[in-house]
């Protein structure tokens, strides 16, 4: 990857990713978030993790971002409007943030960060390399990730699930006309 | 040669498929599942044992079948795995305990037919035959323990299986703790062992291993390994000290008793010193010990016998007795004519207990034999197959108690152990009086039974009679594998199982059938008495037991050994565990520390849940600050 | 090849960023919003290392991660969903039952 | 600085011939549905006349091409009052940008050689091509999703629900007979499929994906006609009930940008059927060299007039998929929505994921032996 394309990267990175925290509106965040994971998905590609940069951009923005779209749209959630108070927890926020932030520069950054750079072969990060690492030395992980997404595709269904007279599905005219279209 | 053989796993896995079927499935699909399920995989595992059986006979002598099921213990050099072995010894015992078992099982559909928990039973039951034969399959000692607690379990959950009484539940708890007193004692000689065995470099506990390094035993460490697994025995198989538990575990249902408490898990005892039989030659005093412990407890239980008025407790004090005859055989040496008597004993107590039990279901649960008697006509099938068993356990020939017992004796008086020999003979005689006389209160002169419940009185139905007949059978013809030498076929039994346990040779001249003409006519002169007692002349009983206040108190009392052991062991035990342990440890100690401890978490919880305000963001603002200062750890302690 | 510290670099900042996010802000799903931020700063930190060691383990963990991220997702909406059903409200401040 | 050029003039090619065709296929459609309806369909629109002047009928072909884009971009561009502005711009772009990138990886020809230098007839001839796809096609949902929602409307809102859940679901179909596919030749990279599809079986019968694949084949028709949100799956934009759906408050230029992603759409699934099950550029018989008919007849011809070739094939290909599906289009009523969602639930995806198990199987039984 060219220093020129990983700064421009990095720079929408940041700016995305402050606008995920600083704008009022959900939407507006999501949207900053989704160019985030894309600008990131990138940054993989370009670090030779083509196979898992194009699953961030398939998975991740094209995927668990919808759903949070559309939990927005079904709670319904306008701009934050209402008082905005804990003043003192943004205040104290900020500032552990900050001491967080040139803790983990000072760490990461030489001299404390020693890596041997190793070479890799041609076909690294390829869908091939994945998938022999995936499937012979983290196969047994692998088994019990595919477990826990049907546990929780089960709990999202069970969780989310309307009982029958439920708040909800009283005022449902109210606040989610969506919800009897679909 | 020894042959690897996966079948052995089956013998294994339909006895489980069994267990958990009834545990899980049985109470569900009912009656009707169970009794085909409960006895069936037993039926199986006997099939499959015949297999087996037929498999090592047509090998050459010698040979077992083997199969490894998985390595047990890995722990550095010391090795187990859990594996099967059959060799003449434990075919014998698989068949006893199979068969006899297959056909107690097929009884218990009948006993238990009225009986509401039948499914848990037949889980008990089943549980008790898979552990029995790990017990008699194992390969090492260890495994061979796993399957000694396994019965013990069992018989402790079938003696209590009615377990809203209780006296029956504490009938069990004594029987388990008896238990534990002798399986301290078989953890003990098994310690030995390893350290014998570790000490020479071997980690083993497998037979064929022991055998093998028998070198390295002396016969101090030897004798004293046997003398420790022998006091395992004695809990077990029921001999004194250790007897006490086996007539109170009479509350039991009557298959159990028959099952467990007569034809199988007390012999586990003779089975062990008999599978061990190469490390019991190395101690000659301990032999002495175990033929001593039999002869004394024959006749001691014997005596006890006579006076019982429960139609299960005589049965119970002559298993006892028989018990003590068949350590008298292996203690002399005569390992063959001690696993024989197993066998015999088997059939014709099994019998008697089933038909005991028969009585019993047919009298609606009366077991006092003075209220007895005349049931020779209401019973015609329970009657001829208990005299059948009732000839055969007092050693009249050519029924086969005669054989095993006569082969004991012989080989008691071979062995030089004449005192030893003369007990048995008195003990032969008592056996033939107190079974006879079982037999005639209960079949023959006038009734006593409560007019009520001979009203009721009936032949029990054809799966309680079948097993008897078949039964019967055994326990006649059973013996005629084991004819002394010389006589037709001769002593097949013995050359069966010469290969595993060693022949026996006697070391003084036996004066051969003389011995057997002396015990047989003792037998007969006690059946005489028995016959005169309470045939010819009824009242005579009372006019002796009157007569004779003090002795015949001392016998009904059972020696007050119950009461003794009370006094000794009971009282002082309970003493401690309530005003010491649990007033004092449990209830001021522990609880006073535990609850002290929750009075001060709720104190100091109290001021402390004010910080709690419940907003996930100052929990997570708590945590950056502690992740902030794990780093800075790091980052200006640990790494600078 | 971009020199490690710069993707080191990145990642801690896009972390911290999901960290000061997930303290300051009120809006349950904006908090979960930064949770996801945080996550990729660490699947960054994987990648760029595992780029650099010649394995893959590194981007078979971040493919874990996203797998995990998924059903976290599935489950955290949700219950995000199920507590505004009863509460009529995602505001983390108004959601305090945190404390029994 | 040349393979630069090269690379520009590839992607200034291929987009220049998706939007055309999308365009046409606009007039494509009209005349198409008037046929099937038994109209005259669009003839009034005569700007410049020449087709009068050479004589021929009026087809309406210029109405269309020409007409139609200067109309809709010469309108207001009206922006409703609560909307959020800034999104409202952005939709038809998100929506657009998607599309067009795809086609980056679409293999329109064999690699061709001149003046020394071989030249692959693929914009961006990356090796994961097959996923390049799957995440575009992801990414696409946005456009309409935030459109839809930034309008400040229930119908728009309501259409662009309906229009991501559609999306989405039907996404994951088109995986699975991509990934079928994929598996069936054990690569990822498009022109690499193109190649694997050369040749024949039996003498005669082209070695096309259809033939391996037919299962993935109507699983990727199927997803992709609904992807494109079109008759019978354009519940997002059923104008009886949702009057446009997603694009109500839209007008101009942005509206002609979400119709022109439509035609795209339409495209983009003709291409990757083309490519994926019937050859790509391979016309049948066709090699390197020239002609080998079945029955041992041979043609010889030019190796650069068989690229060119190629390339008229794909097109031709391609053509001949977005008539098939302008046909369905103007044939089938529209679905109920939960009809719809229960035929990408519980009929698509499990038999893509049956499909994907038995390639999957036959691949690994027979060791790629075939």
């Amino acid at each position: 990857m060219p220093m020129g394309l990983f700064w421009f990267l990095a720079v929408v990175t940041v700016i995305a990713s402050l606008g995920v925290i600083l704008q009022r509106n959900p939407v507006h965040c999501l949207l900053s978030l989704v160019v985030t994971l894309l600008a990131i998905a990138v940054i993989f590609i370009g670090e030779d993790a083509v196979v898992v940069g194009f699953l961030q951009a398939i998975v991740y923005a094209g995927a668990i971002m919808v759903l949070f779209l559309f939990v927005i749209w079904l709670l319904n959630i306008g701009a934050d409007t209402g008082p905005s108070g804990h003043l003192a927890l943004k205040f104290f926020g900020g500032v552990a943030a900050a001491a967080l932030i040139a803790e983990l520069l000072i760490f990461l950054l030489p001299p404390h960060l020693k890596v041997k750079f190793a070479g890799h072969s041609a076909t690294y990060g390829s869908i091939e390399s994945l998938a022999r690492t995936l499937f012979s030395q983290y196969i047994v992980a692998f088994e019990i990730t595919s477990i826990l997404l049907l546990i929780a595709i089960v709990g999202a269904v069970a969780l989310a699930r309307r009982g029958p007279g439920s708040q909800l599905a009283k005022s449902a005219s109210g606040s989610a006309p969506a919800e009897r279209v679909l | 040669m020894t042959v690897e053989f996966g079948a052995l796993g089956l013998i294994l896995l339909f006895p489980l498929i069994g267990v958990l079927f009834n545990l899980f499935l049985g109470a569900r699909l009912g009656r009707r599942w169970v009794n085909i399920v409960g006895p069936g995989v037993i039926f199986i595992a006997f099939a499959l044992g015949i297999w087996a059986f037929a498999k090592i006979l047509s090998m050459p002598a010698g040979s077992e079948l083997h199969y490894k099921l998985w390595d047990w213990i890995e722990g550095g050099s010391f090795h187990v795995e859990f594996g099967l072995r059959i060799d003449a010894l434990s075919a014998v015992m698989v068949l006893i305990v199979t068969g006899i078992g297959a056909f107690i099982h097929l009884y218990s559909d009948g006993y238990m037919a009225h009986d509401a928990d039948y499914a848990r039973f037949f889980t008990y039951m089943n549980l008790f035959a898979l552990a029995m034969l790990i017990l008699v399959l194992a390969d090492n000692l260890l495994m061979m323990f796993v399957g000694w607690e396994g019965v013990g379990l069992c018989s402790y959950l079938l003696i209590a299986f009615w377990y809203s009484n209780p006296e029956f539940a504490y009938n069990g708890r004594k029987a388990f703790i008896a238990n534990r007193v002798g399986d301290a004692g078989f953890i003990l000689g098994m310690l030995t062992i390893i350290a014998v065995l570790g000490h020479g470099g071997v980690w083993s506990l497998d037979f064929g291993t022991i055998h093998r390094h028998l070198g390295l035993f002396t016969t101090t460490t030897a004798t004293v390994a046997c003398l420790l697994l022998f006091l395992g025995a004695t809990g077990k198989s029921a001999q004194i000290p250790l007897y006490v538990w086996l007539p109170d575990a009479m509350v039991g249902p009557t298959p159990v008793s028959a099952l467990i408490h007569a034809a199988t898990m007390v012999t586990a005892g003779v089975y062990m010193v008999a599978r061990l039989n190469f490390l019991y030659m190395l101690a000659p005093s301990a032999m002495m010990v175990v033929a001593t412990i039999g002869a004394v407890t024959a006749l001691f239980a014997g005596t006890i016998a006579i006076v019982q008025s429960d139609i299960k407790k005589v049965l119970a004090y002559s298993t006892i007795s028989q018990l003590g005859y068949m350590f008298l055989g292996v203690g002399s040496g005569a390992f063959a004519a001690g696993i024989f008597h197993v066998m015999t004993h088997a059939f014709f107590k099994g019998l008697l207990f089933l038909c005991a039990g028969s009585v019993i279901h047919g009298l609606g649960g009366e077991q006092d034999m003075t209220r007895m008697g005349g049931l020779r006509k209401v019973m015609p099938i329970t009657f001829w197959t208990m005299l059948i068993a009732t000839i055969a356990i007092s050693a009249i020939p050519p029924f086969s108690g005669f054989f095993s017992k006569d082969m004991i004796l012989a080989g008691a008086y071979g062995s030089g152990h004449f005192g030893l020999w003369i007990i048995g003979v008195i003990t032969a005689g008592i056996t033939g009086f107190y079974m006879f006389r079982l037999l005639f209160l209960t079949f023959f002169g006038e009734s006593r039974v409560d007019p009520e419940r001979l009203h009721h009185a009936h032949e029990s139905p054809p799966v309680m009679t079948i097993p008897l007949i078949v039964l019967a059978i055994a326990a006649a013809i059973g013996g005629w594998v084991g004819l002394p030498d010389g006589f037709l076929w001769g002593d097949l039994f013995s050359r069966f199982l010469a290969p595993t346990v060693g022949t026996f040779t006697p070391t003084v001249a036996t004066p051969g059938v003389l011995l057997s003409v002396i015990a047989l006519a003792i037998s007969i002169v006690g059946i005489i008495i028995a016959w005169v007692l309470y045939i010819w002349m009824p009242g005579l009983p009372y006019l002796i037991a009157w007569r004779a206040k003090a002795l015949y108190t001392l016998l009904l009392q059972k020696y007050y050994i119950d009461q003794f052991y009370n006094l000794i062991v009971t009282r002082p035990l309970f003493f401690v565990s309530n005003w010491i342990l649990h007033r004092g440890v449990d209830r001021f100690a522990i609880d006073g520390t535990v609850n002290g401890t929750g009075i001060a978490l709720e104190t100091s919880g109290a001021i402390a849940r004010r910080s709690e305000t419940g907003n996930i963001q100052h929990y997570a603002f708590i945590y950056l600050l502690g992740v902030i200062g794990i780093v800075a750890y790091y980052l200006f302690l640990v790494m600078r | 090849m971009v020199p490690l510290p710069y993707m080191m670099a990145l990642s801690a900042i896009v972390f911290v960023i999901g960290v000061a996010g997930f303290i300051t802000r009120r809006n349950i799903l904006i908090m979960f919003m930064s949770v996801e931020l945080m996550l990729n700063a660490v699947n960054l930190a994987f990648i760029g290392l595992a780029s650099r060691l010649g394995t893959m383990d590194g981007q078979v963990i971040v493919f874990f991660v996203m797998t995990v991220a998924a059903a976290e997702a599935a489950v955290g909406l949700a219950i995000i969903i199920s507590v505004f059903r009863n509460r009529e409200t995602v505001r983390a401040d108004e959601l305090n039952l945190l404390k029994w | 600085m040349i393979d630069l050029l090269i690379g520009a003039i590839k992607a200034i090619l291929i987009i220049f011939l998706a939007l055309n065709l999308a365009a046409i296929l606009l007039w494509f459609e009209r005349k198409g549905s008037a046929l099937i309806q038994d109209r005259v369909g669009a003839n009034r629109a005569n700007i410049t006349g020449f087709g009068k002047r050479l004589g021929l009928p009026n087809v309406g072909f210029v109405n269309t091409l020409m007409a139609d884009p200067l109309k809709l971009f010469t309108k207001e561009d009206f922006v409703p009052q609560d909307a959020d502005k800034f999104i409202h711009a952005l939709g038809p772009f998100l929506a657009l940008f998607p599309v067009l990138i795809t086609f980056a990886v679409v293999p329109f020809g064999n690699e061709i050689r001149i003046a020394g230098r071989t030249i692959n007839l693929q914009a961006a001839p990356i090796n994961a091509a097959a996923l390049y796809i799957l995440a575009t096609i992801g990414i696409g949902v946005y456009g309409v999703a935030l459109g839809g929602w930034a309008s400040n409307n229930r119908w728009a809102l309501l259409g662009a629900i309906r229009a991501t859940a559609q999306m989405i679901s039907y996404e994951i179909a088109m995986g699975l007979a991509i990934i079928a596919v994929v598996v069936t030749y054990g690569t990822l990279d498009l022109q690499a499929i193109c190649h694997a599809q050369g040749g024949v079986w039996f003498g005669w019968l082209p070695r096309w994906g259809v033939f391996v694949q037919p299962l993935s084949f109507i699983l990727l028709l199927t997803a992709g006609m609904a992807e494109s949100k079109r008759v019978p799956f354009d519940l997002p934009e059923s104008e009886s009930e949702l009057i446009a759906g997603y694009y109500l408050e839209y007008s101009g230029g942005k509206q002609a940008a979400f119709m022109l992603t439509d035609f795209a759409e339409i495209v983009l699934v003709s291409a990757l059927a083309v490519t994926f099950f019937f050859g790509g550029w391979q016309i049948p018989w066709l090699a390197a060299n020239g002609f080998h008919l079945p029955g041992g007849a041979f043609i010889a011809v030019n190796p650069l007039v068989v690229s060119i070739f190629g390339i008229i094939a794909f097109f031709v290909k391609v053509v001949i998929f977005c008539w098939i599906q302008i046909l369905v289009r103007w044939t089938l009523p529209r679905f109920r929505y939960d009809q719809l969602m229960k035929l990408g639930w519980k009929g698509l995806v499990p038999l893509g994921l049956a499909n994907l198990l038995v390639t999957a199987l036959v691949v690994v039984l027979t060791q790629g032996t075939v």
